[in-house]
């Protein structure tokens, strides 16, 4: 394995946080929307170019500073990393066109406010998938969370002040109950925080201890929304729809999977976990999850609710497929990173383009809609049908290997758990699509005339759309990074 | 017994201090009036310069001024157990001037709080600030 | 409070009591104290600064730094003072005079005054009327008297009991005593209340400058046996004459600051009528 | 001169001071450049003295030229060397900070407020340089006295009142210390710290010399406000006028810790308070009750300097608790933390600062809309409130690294979840003020009229100073694994594991 020192690890954090003082100098709004492309494509650019040498194997690698011996502020660039930065990089120029749309449609407040905070939580967001040691890891997941708060209170009213409330509650809060104290108790087992191929604390620990420092990187990554620590995710859908979209299904929370990917690979360590069965204990508590949160989804009326409550059983899979410790289920896991926020991001996007084209956000205040906004409709079956995981979407693929790995791993009851889930899946979303398109004249609530929303909004989830069943045909890039990431 | 009466007459410099100091101590937790409590302040550090005095103490020695004519024979003539210890005085020469400096802004401070309560009684003010 | 008072009291004295046990006997000459680092002060005080009272040596000399510092600590207080009490707005208050010649008093209301240097009236305290033949007359003898003692005790410091913080308490009693016999403001137009300031911030100045100087000449703070570089001493005879100089500053501090603080507190910084 | 820095960095604010008192007679106007000089000149000194002491270890200056123990000696080594470092940066630039509110404040009274202020800080730079047990005594007196006179200025209704207790309770302290000092004298004969702390030994188990330790612990605790001695500190630093509070609360109580410190570490060593005395584990507990039991009393709060002088409680407890880990990991932690906390609290303070200056009051309904108004000042006090919380990259998370460690190693994790408590806690604290001047004047749903015209921020020279101080959070942050190898871990003495 080739390693390559480089900048340009740091350089993709930096693009999007030089930005901020660029975007909230602009007086014009054009210029200001300007400075976020530019940093955004400049960003997929810089991200793009490491691409093909990661493919190769090789690693990019920058060590910004050391603090101690064994913990620095430094970047690595792996197949893992790449995979995540690589779709949130490009999916933020698809929400940016799309926040464009949105927030000019709603003629929303402090946009510039909104733009800085976008491109800072971005900048979070790749430090996280780039970090190379858990201090990194963790200085970036503080500052996203921090980052996003102003974005989640956007409206600054009583709602979202509340919501704010437990936002941070839950996020700072096991962050630093949790995370911070499992941090450094590894690090005085250790003495080094960098994660490593085989886990840092092989052979170091008893099971008591294991378990215990498992439970609270699990739990302390709230982000990842594993229930109990969930209830942040519904509340956060009080923000403007492009930061639920890009951050609440992409960024925010697969930053918190992503951390647990990471540190149960990098920290513990594949061999520790099955070694002490904890495995199995994960497992569970990610499969608990996905029913549950599925289960609650299925009550939802309100459409963003219901797609919250949707991502937090989606994210479970990718834990669970993770800690099938098979390789198909890692591999699965891993890739349903990339699919389900394709997917996920296509449903938001229109529900967000249908807030600003009726002002409606019931599902039961929706029937007829297809009608009236074929085209965001259309691209709401396709994102459906990416989360279910049916053909022709990329969604299938990864939900197929995951399924692949349960066998692997002889973990029937989560074979059953995935089937269940994707059927109660399919409860939840279809229903939306056939009451949209097929309805009685009497039961329709929307004219019968074609009024998309505004084509800053289409174009993008159009786009996403699109890409989520291009995915199907050629998951490979996806697949081969998430291959290489589990080692093979 | 015959002990303690040892141990007490011994050094009795240090039960008076003490009792002294006890003395300044509660008056300035215990007492209500500012006044008495700064009067309980200034027997405390009185106390402790008595306290420090104490230890300069030589039985049998004189005021650490050397004589005129010990000038002239040399330093080895000068027996130090002749004179007491000028150390603890001059660290309290400063004491005092601290208590005295001490006492004298808590007085300007006595004078500013008279003059917006027109009472020193502690827990009068109290009763006046809280029901603002 | 009162019985947490007095149960810390209690606790306190016990347990510094409880460490007498290990002190030696009082008076004892074999003491630690008396045996590890005074002895040289007593044996050495003649020989290396000329000054036969040792207290006085090891106050502005051997231990001068912390002297600086006890200066420093009065002119702190008596700044404290100015700033806490002094009012530089005039109040419009009544104010009383009396007419010289007659002895008639006159009571002014509000903003309206007579000047206080006016030829036909005096200005006369609200409250108190001082008025004391005997009192102002003694005093008026005694001042002088006391003024020069202050000046013997500070100069005599080096050889019996005195110095600079005794003289100048002496000194700012007198200023005190006129005002007291008399009224404030007799005593503060003897001694302004500007001159007053001036002369607590030069008191300490010249001590801590005079170290400064030593410094300049190329020895420590206050090592004053660099004096003699520039002026006609030898080394030893040097230090007395620098113990003598930071006395002269103490003095000075001390008058002055003690009168600060003295009209300050009397007139609730009005520096005009008061006890 | 360079062999004069420990000096010169402390008589030059000194005889400042009379300069400034003089002047302030004469012409006024003068009195601001002099002491802006002076401490100029005294961070000069401090950073110099800081990079002579790094090169060549340990340096002494003899007052008058006394060797010791007869004379007064300063002895720097690389802890004095740092405190002092933070001790003329903090007071510089907060000088420079305040001025536009002392002018404002005090207009007649100017000249006086900055003798006062200079000689407060040259009373907390000599304690930190000075290496004579009584010294110390004298110092901590000048920076006493001033400070009563400093805090009773503040609000006329109940300064004076907080500031007489003060007077009470920190005469307690520094006669207790007194006292402490005496029983060693009396034992030892001498006041030299390192000549004290050669003659102990023989006798570490006496019952006067345990007592002395207790006595001096005790006052140094009174004056550093360790809970529950705390009771002076929160009305006196609430009532206090800001350009006085925000020198004295990041200071007066870092520096007593840092006596501590030092008391500890020259005077009675390690050995002594470690080993045979056997109060380290009750010291970190009564540290976790102070850590838990400041958070809370913040929380009951309604006005915001007052929430912060209740954090400086717990921060107390941070400090002194990190201490009596007893490992290098936790000492190293209360020692950066003198550091970090002293930026954090200036910045604070500064803000809150610029904060009063523009509206009157400081209750946390006055607080509404500030984020529109006064964005940059605002952006400050976030900045240090993270680092209060503990959020990387700022300074407040490393030295709770350091901290938290240290209690791993120790095995206290009683201390380790009382600060994991207090960050918690923090994150309450600061984020409601952060709604409250966030959210509070949007009443109407959604969509609000852009209010830009609003703003109105403090004057410049009370913002630049506010930046540098929230620029340092984080650069002392990214740099504190340098500050702790180079400077904090050289210090500690040897037997520590």
């Amino acid at each position: 394995m080739e390693i390559i020192h480089s900048i340009r690890p740091l350089l993709a954090v930096l693009v999007s946080l030089c930005a901020v003082p660029l975007i909230a100098s602009s007086r014009k709004a054009n210029i200001r929307e300007g400075w976020t492309f530019a940093a955004a494509i400049l960003k997929f650019v810089i991200i793009v170019s490491m691409l093909p040498a990661v493919l190769r194997g090789s690693q990019f690698t920058f060590t910004l500073w050391e603090f101690l011996p064994g913990a620095s502020i430094g970047f690595k660039v792996d197949s893992l990393g790449m995979l995540f930065a690589l779709v949130a990089s490009s999916l933020w120029i698809i929400t940016s066109a799309y926040s464009v749309g949105y927030m000019r449609g709603l003629k929303e407040h402090s946009q510039s406010r909104y733009f800085c905070f976008f491109a800072l939580a971005l900048s979070a967001t790749i430090g996280v998938a780039f970090s190379a040691n858990l201090l990194t890891l963790y200085l970036f997941y503080e500052m996203l969370s921090l980052a996003t708060y102003p974005l989640v209170t956007h409206h600054q009213d009583q709602e979202a002040r509340q919501s704010g409330r437990k936002y941070l509650t839950y996020i700072l809060g096991t962050s630093i109950g949790l995370v911070l104290p499992a941090m450094l108790i590894v690090y005085h087992l250790t003495g080094s925080l960098e994660f490593t191929t085989h886990g840092l604390l092989a052979g170091e620990v008893s099971k008591g201890l294991v378990t215990l420092l498992l439970l609270m990187f699990l739990f302390g990554f709230a982000k990842a929304a594993i229930m109990p620590f969930h209830a942040w995710l519904p509340a956060a859908m009080v923000a403007p729809t492009p930061v639920s979209a890009l951050l609440h299904a992409v960024a925010v929370v697969k930053v918190g999977v992503f951390s647990i990917v990471r540190v149960l690979t990098g920290i513990f360590g594949v061999e520790i976990l099955s070694s002490f069965h904890l495995d199995t204990v994960v497992c569970y508590i990610a499969s608990f999850t996905i029913l549950v949160g599925s289960l609650i989804a299925l009550s939802q009326d309100e459409l963003k609710r219901r797609l919250a409550f949707s991502t937090i059983s989606q994210l479970s899979y990718i834990v669970l497929g993770v800690a099938l410790l098979s390789p198909k289920g890692m591999e699965g896991g891993i890739a349903h990173i990339a699919m389900h926020a394709f997917g996920k991001i296509t449903l938001f996007f229109c529900a967000g383009a249908i807030f600003v084209g009726t002002g409606k956000k019931y599902i039961s205040e929706m029937v007829g809609i297809g009608r009236k906004m074929p085209i965001t409709m259309t691209a709401f079956f396709i994102g459906a049908l990416s989360v279910i995981g049916l053909p022709p979407t990329g969604g299938f693929f990864s939900k197929w290997y995951l399924v692949l790995g349960t066998l692997q791993a002889n973990q029937w009851p989560m074979l059953v758990v995935l089937l269940l889930s994707s059927l109660l899946n399919a409860a939840y979303f279809l229903p939306v699509v056939y009451k949209a398109f097929f309805c009685t004249e009497q039961e329709a609530m929307f004219d019968n005339i074609v009024q998309e929303g505004p084509i800053w909004c289409v174009a993008p989830l159009v786009l996403t759309a699109v890409i989520s069943v291009f995915l199907f045909f050629y998951p490979d890039i996806f697949f081969r990074l998430a291959a290489m990431a589990i080692g093979m | 017994m015959e002990a303690l009466i040892h141990h007490i007459v011994g050094k009795y410099n240090y039960w008076l201090y003490i009792i002294l100091m006890m003395i300044g101590l509660y008056a300035m937790i215990a007492k209500n009036n500012l006044i008495k409590k700064l009067v309980g302040m200034n027997i405390f550090q009185t106390a402790i310069i008595l306290f420090y005095v104490s230890i300069g103490c030589k039985k049998g020695a004189t005021i650490p001024i050397l004589e005129e004519h010990g000038a002239h024979m040399g330093a080895h003539t000068i027996k130090v157990a002749d004179y007491i210890n000028p150390l603890p005085h001059v660290l309290m020469l400063t004491a005092i001037v601290v208590s005295v400096s001490t006492f004298g802004v808590a007085l300007a401070l006595a004078v500013k709080i008279y003059q917006k309560y027109k009472t020193l009684e502690e827990d009068e003010i109290l009763m006046r600030l809280r029901e603002k | 409070m009162k019985k947490i008072g007095f149960i810390i009291v209690c606790l306190s004295g016990a347990l510094l009591l409880y460490a007498t046990q290990d002190f030696p006997r009082w008076g004892d000459p074999n003491s630690p104290a008396s045996t590890h680092v005074s002895p040289r002060y007593i044996q050495k005080t003649l020989e290396e600064t000329d000054v036969p009272n040792a207290v006085t040596s090891i106050l502005a000399d051997y231990r001068g730094y912390d002297t600086m510092f006890e200066t420093t600590v009065i002119f702190a207080a008596g700044m404290s003072c100015l700033i806490l009490l002094r009012v530089f707005k005039r109040k419009d208050e009544d104010r009383y005079y009396r007419h010289i010649s007659t002895g008639i008093t006159l009571h002014v209301k509000g903003e309206k005054t007579i000047p206080d240097r006016s030829k036909e009236f005096e200005r006369i305290d609200t409250m108190w009327t001082p008025y004391d033949l005997i009192i102002k007359t003694v005093s008026r003898f005694l001042v002088p008297f006391i003024q020069i003692f202050a000046l013997y005790v500070l100069a005599h410091g080096h050889e019996s009991p005195g110095g600079g913080f005794q003289g100048g308490v002496i000194f700012g009693a007198s200023l005190i005593i006129m005002a007291i016999a008399f009224d404030l403001r007799t005593a503060m137009r003897r001694f302004k209340e500007k001159i007053d300031g001036l002369f607590s911030a030069l008191g300490v100045f010249i001590y801590a400058g005079l170290g400064a100087l030593c410094l300049l000449l190329g020895g420590n703070f206050l090592d004053y046996k660099e004096l003699a570089t520039i002026f006609p001493f030898d080394p030893i005879e040097a230090r007395a004459y620098g113990i003598l100089g930071v006395e002269i500053g103490v003095f000075i501090a001390v008058m002055a600051v003690m009168v600060c603080i003295y009209v300050n507190i009397a007139s609730e910084g009005r520096l005009d009528e008061g006890l | 001169m360079s062999q004069h820095y420990p000096v010169l960095l402390v008589t030059v604010p000194l005889l400042s001071a009379f300069i400034i008192s003089g002047l302030s007679w004469v012409k006024k106007s003068l009195c601001f450049p002099v002491a802006l000089l002076a401490l100029g000149t005294s961070v000069f000194c401090a950073i110099s003295l800081l990079f002579r002491v790094l090169d060549l270890g340990i340096v002494e200056y003899h007052m008058g030229g006394w060797m010791p123990p007869w004379g007064i000696a300063y002895r720097v080594d690389l802890l004095n060397a740092l405190v002092l470092v933070v001790v003329s940066s903090v007071a510089f630039l907060n000088l420079f900070a305040t001025h536009k509110s002392v002018q404002r404040d005090f207009p007649e009274k100017m000249g006086i407020f900055y003798v006062l202020y200079v000689l407060f800080v040259t009373g907390l730079m000599g304690i930190t340089v000075t290496g004579d047990v009584f010294n110390l005594y004298v110092l901590l007196e000048i920076a006493s006295l001033t400070a009563y006179a400093l805090i009773a200025l503040g609000q006329p209704d109940s300064a004076p009142l907080a500031s007489l207790n003060y007077v009470f309770i920190g005469t307690i302290g520094a006669c207790f210390y007194l006292l402490g000092i005496g029983y060693l004298y009396i034992m030892t004969g001498s006041l030299n710290m390192a000549d004290i702390a050669s003659l102990l030994p023989p006798i570490y188990h006496s019952k006067a010399v345990l007592v002395a330790f207790i006595f001096c612990m005790v006052g140094v605790c009174i004056k550093m406000a360790f809970f529950p001695l705390h009771v002076w500190l929160p009305n006196a630093y609430t009532f206090a006028p800001n350009p006085a509070s925000s020198v004295i609360a990041p200071l007066m109580t870092k520096v007593m810790v840092y006596v501590m410190i030092r008391l500890v570490f020259s005077v009675f060593l390690p050995d002594f308070s470690f080993h045979v005395l056997h109060i380290d584990h009750a010291i970190v507990w009564l540290s976790c009750l102070a850590i838990v039991m400041g958070s809370l009393l913040a929380l009951n709060q309604k006005n915001i300097k007052r929430m912060l002088t209740y954090i400086i409680v717990s921060e107390i407890g941070y400090m002194v608790g990190g201490f009596w880990l007893g490992n290098r990991l936790g000492m190293s932690g209360a020692i950066l933390h003198i550091l970090n906390d002293a930026i954090m609290t200036l910045c604070l303070f500064l803000a809150v600062g610029n904060i009063a200056y523009k509206i009157r009051g400081l209750d946390f309904v006055h607080l509404k809309g500030l984020f529109r108004k006064m964005p940059i000042t605002m952006a400050a006090f976030v900045a240090a409130g993270l680092s209060v919380i503990g959020v990387p990259p700022t300074c407040g998370f490393f030295s709770k690294w350091y901290l938290i460690s240290g209690a791993i190693q120790a095995g206290q994790y009683g201390f380790m979840v009382a600060l994991l408590f207090s960050s918690l806690v923090n994150v309450v604290l600061f984020f409601r003020i952060i709604e409250i001047a966030y959210f509070e004047p949007m009443e109407t749903h959604h969509r609000v009229v852009a209010m830009r015209d609003v703003m109105e921020e403090a004057p410049l020279t009370m913002l630049v100073p506010l930046l540098i101080v929230a620029v340092s959070l984080v650069a002392v942050g990214i740099y504190s694994g340098n500050i702790v190898t180079h400077i904090i871990l050289p210090v500690l003495p040897k037997g520590i594991g």
